[in-house]
């Protein structure tokens, strides 16, 4: 079997790994050994995803595979990036004077959140899918947008900048919390619906057997079990290290007065 | 908030002195407030026991005849209604949550005390209001939720059904203020030092519960209120007839009703995990795991509610998913047992009866727990549901889980209430009669429902396998009965001869444990600055993990300071009587005796205002509030934005009520006859508004009062010309379309959602009046500008209710909804 | 990964300092100019015949906008307390999510109607 | 302020727990042979078979569960309250792996509970029947069931009767407030709500006679609404439709004639049905007021399967519905003696 890519999804990898390689050349400083797992499980899991027999799947209309592409793009692959930037490669970036401001801007947790928001939902919305993702006969532009709307959504989690500060934990829960809204409302109607809600996938058979409808109510169901495990963990490991913190820190801003209980007599007439 | 400075008498040195039953009418003292709301429950527990046994009797035999069908119909439902929103919930948030919250967290009293005290008056008269069947007309008689449509008028005749609707109604917003009070104070009325992760374990279920509260009455309030419009005045919200259909109170009552549930159970966790470390001698195990939990079965809580649903034909993808969800509660669940397993594994346990009660708990809880996994798959749930194996079910998590963590919290906090120590043998014979009588009346349940034996049945035919259980149930819920015997001689003894208790009778670990026995008004001489989790037992024995044997530092210093300049809040007679405004309100809507309801309401709204200016320094009440505060923020502003976080959940309610019943609607009118020209003019109205009301904010920060207040004034004109509109809109559909009220669904649905945002402008214009006068009387400056802050907050809120509903509501009228 | 990052924005310390900060005046007038603009936008889009088939979406995004600025700038959530923004998004959210659940849940049944 | 703790305390507690269990088994499984009228152990459709299989594996779970964690309590109490006044070994605060265990073993329960769960729901729900699927119309009233066979016109209250081996659709509609249609051994329980047609899509398995009853809370006789299903041959079941198809005899002379007259006199024909001499239907879009009595004395019950259709049974009905089953929506209607001799003798001739 020949592994096939598709040419925009090869020019993002390609952009990817020689960003990261020429940044890391021309700093002439070597990232972590955890960074660079993260960073080359990024790729890996774009590369698993997007190129070879997934792809070719989702060529042949499988939905459920086209739903578990989207979420390896706004899911894994971004977070993993960000963990896999060090903040030195980070910096000469996002702190040029021209990209600054705009970059202050869309990493602001509700810009970011209500911009992957609106951009998740209108690729789904099913005029915009049919005219956008598949009657246009290239995919990868759709793929690069969700990659790109992905990062800026996990930045204010996973910022590598101390100048750009992460949100704080409870906030990051909240923000986890928000999260829910935008998925939801995509995944549900999907899952929900009572016909095949775009036209793309209509006709034909699709791959595994199944029919147009079953694998629309499948891929609605990756797409939203998928996302509400997968958020419920983010959330979990962003709790416990919330209260890892709390616990070892002392207490701020206050003297360290010791406890001091009352007297244990009752006289008060002091 | 409210800080007078009233001289405390040296002599006075516990809450339980002085101020004769007027000082308790008028208490503003959470402790006290407390003790009022454990009695009323505790009297409501009788009352709720004896219908259970009356219930019970009447099951003892096939084809009995003790009670007739009518009188066992009220007794189940208003055995479940008492249980739950007159006994456990106010033992619960009400008695424990006041008691210990200030106490835990070390404060002086929680943030808002005349609204802690309004919550205690408003949910005594909701109580009466859902009890006043006794006197005239009937109890409720719908089961405790009220399945829509036998509630309709149609069906339920009677004032039974008024009973519940409006008693739920009132309790309902003594449920919500409290839990807004609690919020805030929790959030923001903490001790210096105590960080999230060192609170102890119950305030964290409160902190959760009335997270809970605050985001699930709502969804409860919106279907009653329809509940009532359609027995008041005739509408179809849960009437087939017309289009609409009665699973919609089914959504709206479960979305309230699971949390509710949680609501029920998350304070029992949480009392558990105060009594379990104290007497095993640890430190409770995993506490950030059991915070998780809490966090995570309220959270799955709201992606639950339809489990109750399975049978009403969700269809298959809403089975698979509430299916889903409610299994995955079992996690966190299952978390908090073994976490307390762990507890007393390896601790030095003490068999006190708190002990004991708390023991029982976790096995009993577990088994409850358990039989829940079952109910969580369809296939399962759709051969037990509404059977006997529910009834265990809900018993043993609630009766044998709720009720006996308020017994090992009774027994426990016993001490510090009343500065007695209760009789540890009677204690005993308490445990064992409850534990035996309990579980032999509940676990057989789970029999009869496998033998299909159907809830909320009268009677039953002979030879169904059901006789002998029921029988044997019968006899031991006869003990249950008798098992309360010891605890009341006990309560008794211990008034009269109890031995007198220490500040730490149990070498506890919390802070509670830290001020005099019984605590004095004040609570704390000096606010403690807490260091680490289970703060008091550091303060004794050096760290969390010491083993309590030898104490490393001399726990007890002499207090500094003179507790004659700590100011508490005055009593106040008010709260009171704003509680019998509402009942006053409720009475008058039930007997439809208009003058009741217009002078209840006078008497409302006199006290309201009347209680506003009772401080006359209102608008900076305590400077140093916001410097104290735990988040450097002001009490009074948290709350506003948590109410306005209730009421989101309000108007949602409303608004997918209306999306849903618009493409249902039957009947000539449609949403084609709203007016776009004149609500887009209204608009800007109301958005003009806001932008007057900002500018008075900036004025008054400026202290420019004169500009402050003519913005005010223009802010408040503005909100009238758009009620204005709105009344000119609702006149013109009403008089010249003849779309009544309740013409059909559609009319309803939108004179409901549009008249509600009407209604919260009207409040709103009304609240800017007030502080316009105040503005031109000179009360209002820079310092006291937070006042018009929140005023504006809420002015605001209403702006933009308005921009979702404009373009919903008006907008979108002609696409097709959902 | 620095942890430094996470650390400087914890402490709680820093709410009371972002307790005084209001916008002015004129950056009210500027916001409520652009929730004009966004209203006449909004009833522009309303009555023009071709937009009619995106209506749904360019509403919401519309009203989304003056959602957010009457929030952030009137409520002023962008300068005060992110505490506050949580009290009024949690909440939101799960009003969202209840919206969502019961049109989907009730407008299934629609499909089912009795006889 | 230690209280020391005696050891047979700790027994006491063991045995009552063992006590609990043992009453459980014995409680749980009905003498052998017996089976309770709505037993929900005795799946007698494949349907009901399925939903019983995942309640005996869940059954399993818990009880292996609740042993271990009764295990673990037990053992904690007997171990360790003997350790009063000793320094503590075990000062854990937390455990890593002890807490990653009891996460990752429920979840593993959960996904061996869902599974199956959501395989049954997806294959017991279906949207489209074959044509060869017999479907059965049910109609939920205050507080009798009605039930109708589209295909061949047959009306009957209270009793249905459905062929073995062949899939049977219960399309189901309330005429009043929600009731839920609930027959244990075939086909568990569905709502039966206004407005709205629920279904339960079963095949029966074995012939015989099988009792069902209203689990809802629909209001004063909630408890007396109950039917009978009868699993027929295919033999059997042409036979019974052909019967409940034929006319209804119409009694000439005797007190039985009387008591037609009065049926059609009094206000009985107002709300029922006899095919023949009264009957409203046209009106009704769906469901009469009261039972079709066409074919009365062919049933084994009365008003809503409470008692045996005897004359003596069927008089103290109609004399006082509100006695027999409170709140009843069939009026008294002051018969008594001849007149109440006659209705019933005219009633029971309609086999």
């Amino acid at each position: 079997m020949i592994w096939e890519a598709d040419p925009a999804t090869l020019i993002v990898l390609a952009l990817l790994v020689g960003g990261y390689a020429a940044f890391a050349l021309a700093l002439k400083r070597w990232p972590t050994v955890i960074q660079l797992i993260a960073f080359s499980g990024a790729i890996l899991a774009i590369v698993g995803a997007l190129t070879g027999p997934v792809d070719e799947l989702v060529k042949q209309r499988s939905f459920a595979l086209y739903i578990f592409q989207q979420l390896v793009l706004v899911f894994i692959a971004p977070p993993l990036i960000l963990a896999g930037t060090p903040d030195w490669m980070a910096r000469p970036v996002l702190t040029h004077r021209l990209i600054e401001p705009l970059a202050r801007f869309l990493t602001r947790p509700l810009v970011a959140y209500i911009l992957f928001g609106a951009a998740f939902a209108l690729v789904h919305f099913p005029p915009v899918c049919d005219r956008v993702c598949h009657v246009h006969p290239v995919y990868g532009d759709v793929d690069t947008v969700l990659l790109l709307v992905g990062l800026i959504l996990w930045f204010p989690l996973l910022s590598p900048l101390p100048e750009y500060p992460r949100l704080s934990y409870p906030m990051q829960v909240m923000y986890i919390f928000l999260l829910m809204i935008p998925m939801t409302a995509v995944a549900a109607p999907i899952t929900m619906a009572q016909s095949v809600v775009y036209i793309y996938y209509v006709e034909g058979p699709h791959p595994f057997g199944l029919s147009p409808m079953a694998d629309q109510v499948l891929g609605g169901i990756i797409m939203w079990v998928g996302q509400g495990v997968y958020l419920m963990f983010v959330f979990s490991a962003i709790f416990f290290r919330w209260a890892r913190r709390e616990d070892e820190t002392p207490p701020f801003n206050r003297r360290p007065v010791p406890l001091r209980p009352l007297p244990r007599q009752r006289s008060h007439a002091i | 908030m409210a800080a007078q400075p009233r001289p405390i008498h040296a002599e006075q040195t516990s809450y339980l002195e002085g101020g004769g039953i007027y000082g308790w009418l008028t208490t503003i003292d959470h402790k006290r407030i407390a003790v009022l709301y454990g009695v009323t429950a505790v009297f409501f527990m009788a009352l709720g026991g004896f219908e259970a046994m009356a219930v019970r009797t009447q099951l003892m035999y096939p084809n009995n005849h003790f009670l007739s069908a009518q009188t066992y119909n009220q007794f189940f439902t208003t055995h479940g209604l008492t249980m739950i929103f007159l006994v456990i919930m106010p033992l619960e948030t009400g008695f424990f949550g006041n008691f210990l919250i200030p106490l835990q967290i070390g404060a002086r009293d929680v943030a808002f005390p005349r609204l802690n005290a309004l919550s205690y008056w408003i949910f005594l008269f909701g109580a009466i209001t859902l009890n006043l069947g006794w006197l005239y007309g009937g109890l409720p008689n719908g089961g405790w939720f009220g399945y829509a449509n036998l509630t309709e008028r149609y069906y339920s005749p009677g004032p039974n059904i008024d009973f519940f609707d409006l008693g739920l109604l009132v309790l309902g917003v003594s449920s919500v203020m409290s839990a807004l009070n609690f919020f805030v104070t929790i959030i923001n009325m903490r001790a210096p030092g105590m960080t999230f992760f060192r609170m102890p374990l119950f305030i964290w279920s409160i902190l959760v519960t009335v997270i809970l509260i605050l985001l699930a009455f709502p969804s409860l309030t919106v279907g009653l209120i329809f509940l009532f419009m359609d027995r008041y005045f005739d509408t179809h919200y849960y009437r087939v007839i017309a289009g609409a259909t009665p699973i919609l109170w089914q959504h709206l009552f479960w979305i309230f009703g699971h949390p509710e549930v949680y609501i029920m159970i998350l304070p029992a966790f949480g009392l558990i995990s105060e009594v379990i470390p104290v007497f095993s001698g640890k430190p409770l195990f995993g506490y950030p795991m059991m915070v998780y939990a809490i966090i995570a079965i309220a959270f799955l809580s709201y992606g639950v509610w339809g489990h109750h649903m399975f049978a009403t034909g969700m269809g298959p993808v809403a089975d698979m998913t509430f299916s889903v969800t409610s299994l995955l509660i079992a996690i966190p669940t299952g978390i908090k047992i073994f976490n307390w397993l762990f507890t007393v594994w390896g601790g030095r346990l003490r068999f006190t009866t708190a002990y004991l009660f708390a023991l029982a708990f976790v096995i009993q809880f577990t088994i409850g727990g358990l039989s829940g996994m079952m109910h969580a798959s369809p296939p399962i749930d759709l051969e037990q549901t509404d059977s006997y194996i529910i009834v265990a079910h809900f018993h043993y998590v609630l009766g044998l889980g709720a009720l006996f963590a308020i017994l090992a919290g009774f027994y426990f906090y016993w001490p510090k209430v009343t500065g007695r120590m209760l009789s540890e043998t009677l204690g005993k014979w308490h445990f064992w009669l409850a534990v035996w009588s309990f579980n032999a009346t509940f676990f057989p349940m789970h029999f009869l429902g496998e033998l299909g034996m159907p809830r909320r049945i009268y009677t039953y035919a002979p030879h169904m396998g059901w006789d002998f259980w029921n029988k044997w149930e019968t006899w031991n819920a006869y003990i249950i009965a008798l098992s309360f015997i010891p605890l009341l001689l006990n309560i008794y003894w211990s008034l009269t001869n109890g031995e007198r208790a220490t500040e730490d009778p149990w070498d506890a670990r919390t802070l509670e444990w830290s001020v005099p026995t019984p605590p004095p008004i004040y609570n704390f001489a000096e606010v403690p600055t807490v260091t680490a989790r289970d703060a008091f037992w550091v303060a004794k024995y050096g760290s969390v993990e010491a083993s309590g044997l030898t104490q490393s530092a001399p726990a007890i210093a002499p207090a500094l300071v003179d507790v004659s300049k700590i100011h508490i809040p005055a009593p106040s007679l008010y709260p009171l009587l704003m509680g019998l405004g509402i009942f006053g309100m409720a009475l008058g809507m039930l007997i439809g005796w208009y003058r009741v309801i217009f002078t209840a309401m006078a008497l409302l709204v006199f006290s309201a205002i009347a209680m506003a200016f009772e401080y006359p320094n209102w608008g900076e009440e305590n400077p140093h509030a916001v410097a104290e505060s735990f988040l450097g923020l002001d009490s009074r502003k948290v709350g506003m934005w948590s109410f306005i976080g209730s009421e989101t959940v309000f108007f949602a309610c409303l608004i997918s009520t209306y999306m849903v019943y618009k493409s249902r609607s039957l009947g000539v009118y449609d949403a084609g006859i709203l007016n776009i020209p004149l609500t887009s003019f209204s608009t800007f109205v109301l958005l003009t508004s806001s932008l007057l009301m900002v500018l008075a904010l900036a004025a008054f920060q400026r202290d420019d009062h004169k500009w402050g207040t003519i913005w005010l004034i223009g802010t408040a004109l503005f909100g009238c010309i758009f009620l204005g509109g709105q009344v000119y809109e609702f006149g013109d559909f009403w008089l010249e379309h003849g779309m009544v009220f309740n013409a059909n669904l559609f009319s309803q649905c939108f004179y409901t959602l549009v008249g509600f945002h009407g209604f919260h402008v009207f409040i709103g214009v009304v609240w800017l009046l007030v502080m316009a006068f105040a503005g031109i009387f000179g009360k209002l400056n820079a310092k006291r500008s937070l006042a018009v802050e929140i005023c504006g907050l809420y002015w605001h809120f209403v702006d933009i209710v308005w921009v979702v509903i404009f373009v919903l509501v008006y907008l979108m009228r002609t696409v097709k909804g959902a | 990964m620095s942890e430094s990052a996470v650390e400087h924005v914890t402490a709680p310390a820093h709410h009371a300092a972002a307790e005084s900060h209001h916008p002015t005046a004129v950056q009210y007038l500027v916001v409520a100019g652009i929730l004009t603009v966004l209203t006449v936008c909004e009833i522009g889009v309303y009555y023009i015949p071709a937009l009619q088939s995106v209506l749904v979406p360019l509403l919401l995004i519309l009203s989304a906008g003056k959602f957010y600025l009457v929030a952030a700038y009137y409520m002023h959530l962008h300068f005060d307390s992110r505490i506050f923004s949580g009290l009024f998004f949690f909440p939101l959210t799960l009003a969202a999510l209840i919206l969502i659940s019961l049109t989907l849940l009730l407008g299934f049944l629609a499909h089912h109607p009795g006889p | 302020m230690t209280m020391p703790f005696r050891l047979n305390r700790c027994r006491i507690a063991t045995w009552s727990g063992l006590t609990l269990l043992l009453l459980s088994v014995v409680g749980c499984a009905p003498p052998p042979g017996t089976h309770y009228r709505l037993d929900t152990l005795s799946p007698r459709s494949a349907l009901t078979q399925r939903f019983y299989d995942i309640f005996v594996e869940v059954t399993v779970i818990d009880i292996i569960v609740l042993i271990i964690v009764v295990a673990i309590f037990v053992l904690a109490l007997m171990v360790f309250s003997t350790r009063t006044g000793e320094p503590t070994e075990f000062s854990w605060r937390t455990d890593v792996f002890l807490e990653t265990a009891w996460i990752v073993i429920p979840m593993i329960l959960v996904i061996a509970i869902a599974i199956p769960t959501v395989k049954t729901i997806i294959e017991t729900q279906p949207y489209t029947w074959s044509p060869d699927t017999l479907e059965v119309r049910v109609i939920a009233h205050q507080w009798w069931w009605e039930f109708r066979y589209p295909s061949t016109g047959v009306v009957t209250a209270d009793e249905v009767h459905i062929p073995v081996n062949r899939q049977i659709n219960f399309a189901m509609v309330s005429r009043d407030v929600i009731h839920s249609f609930f027959m244990p051994a075939l086909g568990g329980k569905r709502d039966v709500v206004p407005g709205q047609e629920n279904h339960i899509t079963l095949t029966a398995n074995t012939p015989g006679e099988y009792w069902g009853q209203c689990t809802e809370f629909c209001g004063d006789s909630h408890a007396n609404m109950r039917f009978r299903v009868f699993v027929d041959t295919p033999e059997q079941f042409d036979a019974w439709t052909k019967h409940q198809l034929s006319a209804p005899v119409h009694p000439t002379e005797g007190l039985a004639a009387e008591g037609a007259k009065i049926f059609a006199d009094a206000p009985c024909a107002v709300c029922h049905t006899v095919r023949g001499i009264s009957g409203l239907s046209p009106q009704y879009t769906y469901g009469f007021r009261g039972p079709d009595l066409t074919h009365f004395g062919s049933r084994g019950t009365i008003a809503g399967a409470i008692m045996d259709n005897t004359p003596e049974n069927l008089a103290l009905w109609i004399h006082n519905p509100d006695a027999v089953k409170p709140g009843a929506n069939m009026p008294t209607l002051g018969l008594s003696g001849h007149d109440l001799n006659a209705l019933v003798a005219y009633l029971e001739s309609l086999k």
